[in-house]
């Protein structure tokens, strides 16, 4: 099956090709075209692409560990001077999971967005962008090497812009498309810039390469000379992450990105794009593991933004909202994990949370529809009377992401605080630093979580008269995937129970080969150290990994019971705890004003900068001044010189006797 | 008994060349002109030059100066036509400072010319000599006077003429 | 009285010249401006001949010759112009001729 | 040193002389051809004492009428010009005599005396010069009398001489071609040789087209006959000289007839050999000097007493007509040439014996030439009467294309055709 690997990301490039071939013929007349055609071409090809996969994955289990690559090199893309660059593919255990995750819960919101965006006028363009998203998706996961990942890399940026913005005539949701490409195009350069680094130092080593097997064998082989450069190449390439997966400084896109239809924010911020820069961090693991500051940075900026969106979620009145903010504050979590060196934890915790949450926003998208557009949980309530599946998922995904045990958010979210817990990155405070803050961040989640459950599903019912009519449970192609989606939440944890709870961590050994096993890893190479130490500390004590494992159980009930006081017991309490702290909660509710901030200190600048100073100053002022300047010059001489062009030919004969006067006494002096 | 004659016809000259410049009247002037222009004649034949001397009789005061005349007598201006603006003294006195500076000006560097004697030939400025040289050394010059003569003539006529 | 030199003669010229220069500057009928060209001609025929005379060679001659033939040919033109220039303008002053002007 | 002063006056004097005395001569010869040809008496009347000498004496008539009219001035004329006019035009004219010659140097007790007035070397330039500023006195004319028929006459008589001057001084070049030299003298002696044996060296031998040429343009220069439009009488009305009167026109009057004899004395000089005897070159003139006096007073004698029987003869058949001295007029000039006879033929006998000391051959030599320079020239008048009063009057455009058209490109034709005849003769 090797040799289809190319196919996988071409199904859904050819799905779009049709779908948006069909989407411009249709363009200029009034009826759309059928709706069927374009919702069977547009789940086959992600159907396809997962068939192809679910075969590779078989293939792969039944190869052993340490075989477990295929590689298909396409054609030649690049090549000039020393730069040699193809379309190469690659599919390791890592890239597996990946392809799995996104093939599958590509699937899913396929088919859910079938029901969902019925009678859209956008209805063909909709299928032709959701599978270009795919094609990119694909292309970067399976990528061999850099640039090829960095197509990827853009092409879901530009699909994502385009999702968001899918509804362009509403102004609103343009800027926003436009703020999210913008925000990630600032994240793109530093990842170029990165690229850049790297390439320039495996150049000086002789062979100019972007190929990570081949960057991989020379990481090993000098690693002094990449140490020296490590830590900057890291931190350009982690805010590249940062970019795409929309952490502390970059994040600001994610919320506004709600703007597009829920399928899209299910898919791409959810499950798959946002995650793009863990698993790039992931990729790199062998590069990060020589820059000990950089995984610090990382780790501590994943730790921040986690702790941040919570507070912010905490306030939130718009369901999608509070789940975006909730994506911001997991994706913390796996850059935390991955920060402290627990790339499989990480990449686990990246798989349990593209469920649930991919659940979750399917099942606010279904609550949504039914309410025709209402998104304010103020505005809703009681709504599982009526909505019995979606409550039911919406349900089963919180307690998922809430971390109650057996389901799959806590054996990720646990595995991930005990390990930066026994971490040993950076300063000898920060793991300890890193578990309270992870820990107070995952009760914060649990409580947002519920409080959004309680709003929305139950307590009396504050829809308003209209909507209500319409009040409806969604059709079965949209509930399917629900529950799908609902039944992974809960299995999926299964397949990273620790050891100490007897499980054998099958998800870790999975991902050995890539992050661990290399050579065994002892002749002191950086790369399977880290990978020991993992290890080893959970070997120890096992009593202080249950202890950890209960506390977290704890701040998640604990979380629970509290969203379920304040909004089922005593639902007119929130109101007078947030006119309590008054202040606080307009910060919070105001997200920070963090978007103000941004726009007071760079979108303004920015236009002062090009207005006035370029335009007025530099360009009218000093350019167009000159130009104009030497016209102006021009006219002045011109003038003064006409003067002396009376017609009057005596008045030249004049002058040329007044210069010959002066010939005559320069020549006797 | 030379010095005698060149004085006097120097001053006829320039006492021509006054009038000339200053007669209202440019018929009187253009007579003042030819007196100069012979005076200057006399002088070329004291210079020894007399193929200059006859041509200059014969060309200009013969054939320029009864041209300009011709000219005024068939535009025939009349008084008014000739009335001239007021003369503004200021810009009298200036040219006239002006040339006079000038003059002055030359011929303090004509003083500068060494003493010439150069002692002239048998034959010097007959006719003969003269025309020898000019179609021997001057030939290609002669040849493009020529030519500059014709264009001059199909020029007077173009100009001149009428529009048919 | 002296022999004369041949600075007499380049005086003489010089003055001559510098009259007619005045007739060019001040004089305003074209007519007189015209005259006065020739009498500029007319004394560099002088100081050419002069210099021949002083130098023993006839190149002076000669030149004076192709001087005076010149001159006929531009009073020849000038004075068609002039009769041209009166058909149209019935004027002579030279400074109603300012079409150069604007 | 006064002697050379002395023979300079003395030619001079003979020179003008000879022009001026020529010029009642003319004026009588004009109106008598013209009457002759118009087969009319010619002028008969004017008597002094009765003598009327065929008319001459209204010569004197006229110059004392003209004198005694009244030199009247135009009003609003500008008085300088209008008086010097006249004045230019005739002095230039005479001034052109001075390089005429009229006998080769005559060797008198070694002293050479060159018999024309001033032998310059640039000879004929100086005649053109003149005559081109004789132009003057006619523009001044025209234009300072202030008439409208004085001006078009000044206009167009200044236009032809001007355009005649060309082919005048073109039509010479031949000839300067062929003998090589400017000087009057030297063309004279030039045309001394014979040429293929018989025929002497003449001009008009040597150069038929230049000849031609050079007398059509001497006619138009004097603004005779064919070409006097400018004032033509019948047209505008006398053309330059309308507001002239008195002694003014008189100038211009005469100062033309001295114009004409200018010019035929240019042809003869030129074309016609001038002061040579045909076949008796100067050297042989004076070895057969005494020969040639005896001839000369001979023939003299003898025709003046041919003349004088003719005049009794008149005298005779006229008595009793008129009733007034005129009848005696025959008488008194027969008496007259009787004298003059005797005296020829008393000389002529006296020379038999007579040994001619050599400058007395030269001197004879001389006379013999001037009379053959005199005759000439008299002859060439004739020929300006003779055409004035036979060919009818050119129009002016007719006048100008002649001019323009077909007299310069002919004298172009001429020299060129000279000058290659020349190179070819030079060649052999």
């Amino acid at each position: 099956m090797q040799a289809y690997l190319w196919l996988i990301p071409i199904a859904p490039l050819v799905g779009a090709a049709l779908n948006g071939a069909i989407a411009m013929a249709y363009a200029k007349r009034e009826n759309g075209p059928n709706e069927r055609l374009i919702s069977l071409i547009g789940c086959v090809a992600p159907l396809v692409s997962f068939a192809i996969v679910a075969t590779l994955f078989n293939e792969m289990r039944a190869l052993p560990a340490e075989s477990r690559v295929f590689h298909q090199v396409l054609l030649p893309w690049i090549s000039a001077g020393p730069v040699h660059i193809d379309f190469a593919l690659m599919a390791d255990t890592l890239t597996m999971v990946m392809l799995l995750v996104v093939t599958g819960v590509g699937s899913l919101i396929h088919i859910y967005s079938v029901g969902y965006m019925h009678g859209d006028r956008g209805f063909a363009r909709f299928f032709a962008y959701l599978n270009l998203f795919m094609f990119s998706m694909l292309t970067l996961v399976m990528a061999q090497n850099l640039p090829l990942l960095f197509v990827g890399w853009e092409g879901v940026g530009l699909c994502s812009y385009l999702l968001i913005g899918f509804w362009y005539k509403d102004l609103v949701n343009a800027a926003a498309g436009k703020k999210a490409f913008i925000v990630n195009r600032i994240g793109d350069l530093a990842f170029l810039l990165g690229m850049f680094i790297i390439f320039v130092t495996s150049h000086q080593l002789g062979h100019g390469t972007l190929d990570v097997p081949e960057l991989r064998h020379l990481v090993a082989e000098h690693p002094e000379a990449f140490t020296a450069v490590a830590t900057l190449a890291c931190i350009l390439l982690f805010i590249g992450a940062c970019g795409k997966s929309a952490q502390i400084p970059l994040y600001v896109w994610l919320p506004d990105a709600m703007a597009g239809p829920t399928p899209v924010s299910a898919l791409i911020h959810a499950a798959t794009m946002v995650t793009a820069g863990v698993y790039m961090i992931a990729r790199l693991s062998f590069l990060y593991e020589l820059a000990p500051t950089a995984m610090a940075v990382v780790a501590a900026v994943g730790c921040a933004t986690a702790i941040f969106a919570a507070t912010i979620g905490l306030a939130q009145r718009d369901i999608k909202k509070v789940l975006a903010y909730s994506t911001v504050s997991q994706l913390g979590y796996m850059f935390m994990a991955v920060g402290v060196g627990a790339y499989s934890a990480g990449i686990f915790h990246l798989m349990t949370h593209a469920f649930f949450k991919a659940c979750l926003f399917l099942g606010s998208g279904s609550v949504i529809h039914a309410m025709s557009g209402e998104q304010d949980m103020f505005r809703m309530g009681a709504l599982r009377k009526t909505m019995k599946v979606t409550w039911m998922t919406f349900l089963i995904s919180s307690f998922a992401i809430a971390g109650v045990p057996p389901l799959a958010g806590f054996f990720s979210k646990d595995e991930i605080l005990w390990l930066t817990f026994n971490a040993s990155v950076g300063p000898s405070w920060l793991p300890g630093v890193l578990w309270t803050v992870g820990f107070v961040a995952a009760g914060m989640t649990a409580f947002y979580v519920f409080r959004a459950v309680y709003l929305t599903f139950h307590g009396e019912s504050r829809v308003s008269e209209e909507a209500k009519h319409h009040l409806h449970e969604s059709p079965t192609v949209m509930t399917m995937p629900l529950v799908v989606l609902a039944a992974g939440a809960c299995l999926a944890g299964f397949l990273g129970i620790p050891a100490v709870l007897g499980g054998g961590n099958i998800f870790h050994h999975w991902l050995a080969p890539v992050f661990g096993g290399h050579g065994g890893g002892t002749e002191g190479h950086a790369l399977a150290a880290a990978a020991d130490t993992v290890v080893r500390a959970t070997g120890e004590n096992h009593s202080l990994e249950v202890l950890l494992m209960l506390l977290s159980v704890a701040v998640g009930l604990a979380g629970i019971g509290t969203a379920w006081f304040l909004y089922n017991k005593k639902p007119a309490l929130p109101a007078k705890i947030t006119a309590g702290f008054g202040g606080l909660y307009k910060l919070v509710f105001n997200k920070y004003y963090i978007d103000e901030l941004y726009e007071y200190t760079i979108v303004r600048p920015g236009y002062f900068l090009s207005d006035k100073l370029m335009f007025r100053l530099v360009d009218t002022g000093i350019i167009e001044g000159i130009v104009n300047g030497v016209g102006i010059m021009a006219r002045l001489i011109g003038s003064t010189v006409r003067l002396a062009q009376s017609g009057v030919v005596r008045t030249y004969a004049f002058f040329f006797l007044i210069g010959f006067l002066y010939l005559l006494y320069t020549l006797l002096k | 008994m030379e010095a005698i004659i060149f004085y006097i016809l120097a001053a006829v000259a320039v006492v021509g060349a006054l009038l000339l410049v200053s007669l209202r009247n440019p018929l009187s002037g253009a007579f003042a002109l030819v007196s100069a222009l012979v005076s200057l004649a006399g002088i070329f034949a004291l210079l020894n030059a007399e193929f200059v001397f006859i041509l200059q009789v014969l060309v200009y005061a013969g054939a320029i100066m009864v041209l300009i005349i011709f000219t005024i007598m068939l535009l025939n201006l009349n008084k008014e036509e000739l009335r001239e603006a007021p003369v503004s003294p200021i810009r009298l006195v200036v040219t006239i400072g002006l040339c006079a500076a000038c003059a002055f000006g030359v011929m303090k560097a004509f003083g500068n010319i060494p003493y010439l004697q150069g002692e002239i030939a048998e034959g010097f400025g007959s006719i003969e000599s003269v025309g020898a040289l000019m179609l021997s050394d001057f030939l290609y010059p002669f040849e493009v006077i020529s030519l500059v003569l014709l264009v001059a003539v199909v020029g007077v006529v173009l100009l001149a003429k009428k529009a048919i | 009285m002296g022999a004369i030199t041949i600075q007499h003669y380049l005086a003489l010229s010089a003055i001559l010249f510098f009259i007619g220069v005045f007739g060019v500057l001040f004089r305003r009928n074209l007519i007189v401006i015209m005259m006065s060209i020739e009498l500029m001609l007319n004394a560099v025929n002088l100081t050419f001949v002069a210099f021949a005379r002083y130098t023993g060679t006839m190149d002076g001659h000669v030149i004076a010759f192709f001087v005076m033939a010149l001159a006929a040919a531009e009073a020849g033109i000038g004075l068609a112009i002039l009769v041209m220039l009166f058909r149209n303008r019935t004027t002579v002053q030279a400074d109603d001729l300012t079409l150069m002007r604007d | 040193m006064i002697v050379d002063y002395l023979i300079v006056t003395g030619k001079a004097v003979f020179i003008w002389g000879f022009a001026l005395s020529l010029l009642p001569l003319l004026i009588w010869f004009e109106r008598k051809g013209a009457a002759f040809i118009q087969d009319r008496a010619g002028p008969n009347r004017a008597a002094i004492l009765g003598i009327r000498l065929a008319g001459i004496i209204h010569n004197i008539a006229d110059v004392v009428k003209l004198m005694m009219k009244e030199m009247m001035i135009p009003p609003h004329v500008n008085r300088l010009y209008f008086q010097v006019a006249p004045l230019i035009g005739f002095t230039f004219i005479l001034a052109a005599f001075a390089v005429i010659p009229w006998a080769d140097t005559l060797i008198v007790k070694g002293r050479e005396i060159t018999m024309q007035v001033a032998d310059l070397n640039t000879g004929i330039l100086y005649v053109l010069a003149i005559t081109s500023l004789n132009v003057y006195g006619i523009v001044l004319a025209g234009w300072s009398s202030n008439n409208k028929f004085a001006l078009m006459g000044g206009l167009r008589s200044t236009a032809q001489m001007i355009s005649y001057e060309i082919p005048l001084g073109l039509a010479i070049v031949g000839i300067f071609m062929v003998f090589g030299t400017v000087q009057l003298n030297e063309i004279v002696r030039g045309q001394g040789e014979l040429l293929f044996g018989i025929l002497p060296k003449w001009g008009i031998f040597i150069q038929p087209l230049g000849c031609i040429l050079f007398i059509v343009a001497a006619f138009a220069e004097t603004n005779r006959n064919p070409f006097d439009l400018p004032e033509g009488e019948s047209e505008i009305v006398a053309g330059y000289h309308v507001e002239y009167s008195g002694m003014r026109f008189a100038l211009f009057y005469m100062g033309e007839y001295v114009a004409i004899v200018l010019s035929s004395a240019m042809i003869a000089t030129l074309f016609f050999g001038g002061w040579q005897v045909p076949y008796f070159p100067t050297e042989k003139l004076v070895l057969t000097a005494d020969t040639w006096l005896k001839v000369l007073l001979g023939a003299g004698g003898v025709g003046a007493l041919l003349f004088a029987a003719l005049m009794f003869f008149f005298s005779a058949r006229v008595r009793g007509r008129f009733g007034d001295l005129r009848e005696q007029e025959g008488n008194v000039l027969g008496v007259i040439h009787v004298l003059i006879g005797g005296a020829m033929l008393f000389f002529f006998s006296r020379t038999f014996g007579l040994e001619l000391p050599d400058w007395g051959a030269r001197t004879v030599a001389a006379v013999v030439q001037v009379s053959s320079f005199v005759g000439k020239t008299l002859f060439f008048c004739w020929f300006f009467i003779w055409v004035r009063w036979s060919l009818p009057r050119f129009r002016y455009d007719q006048l100008m294309r002649l001019g323009w058209k077909n007299m310069i490109p002919l004298a172009f034709a001429n020299v060129f055709i000279t000058g290659l005849i020349v190179l070819l003769i030079d060649r052999m």
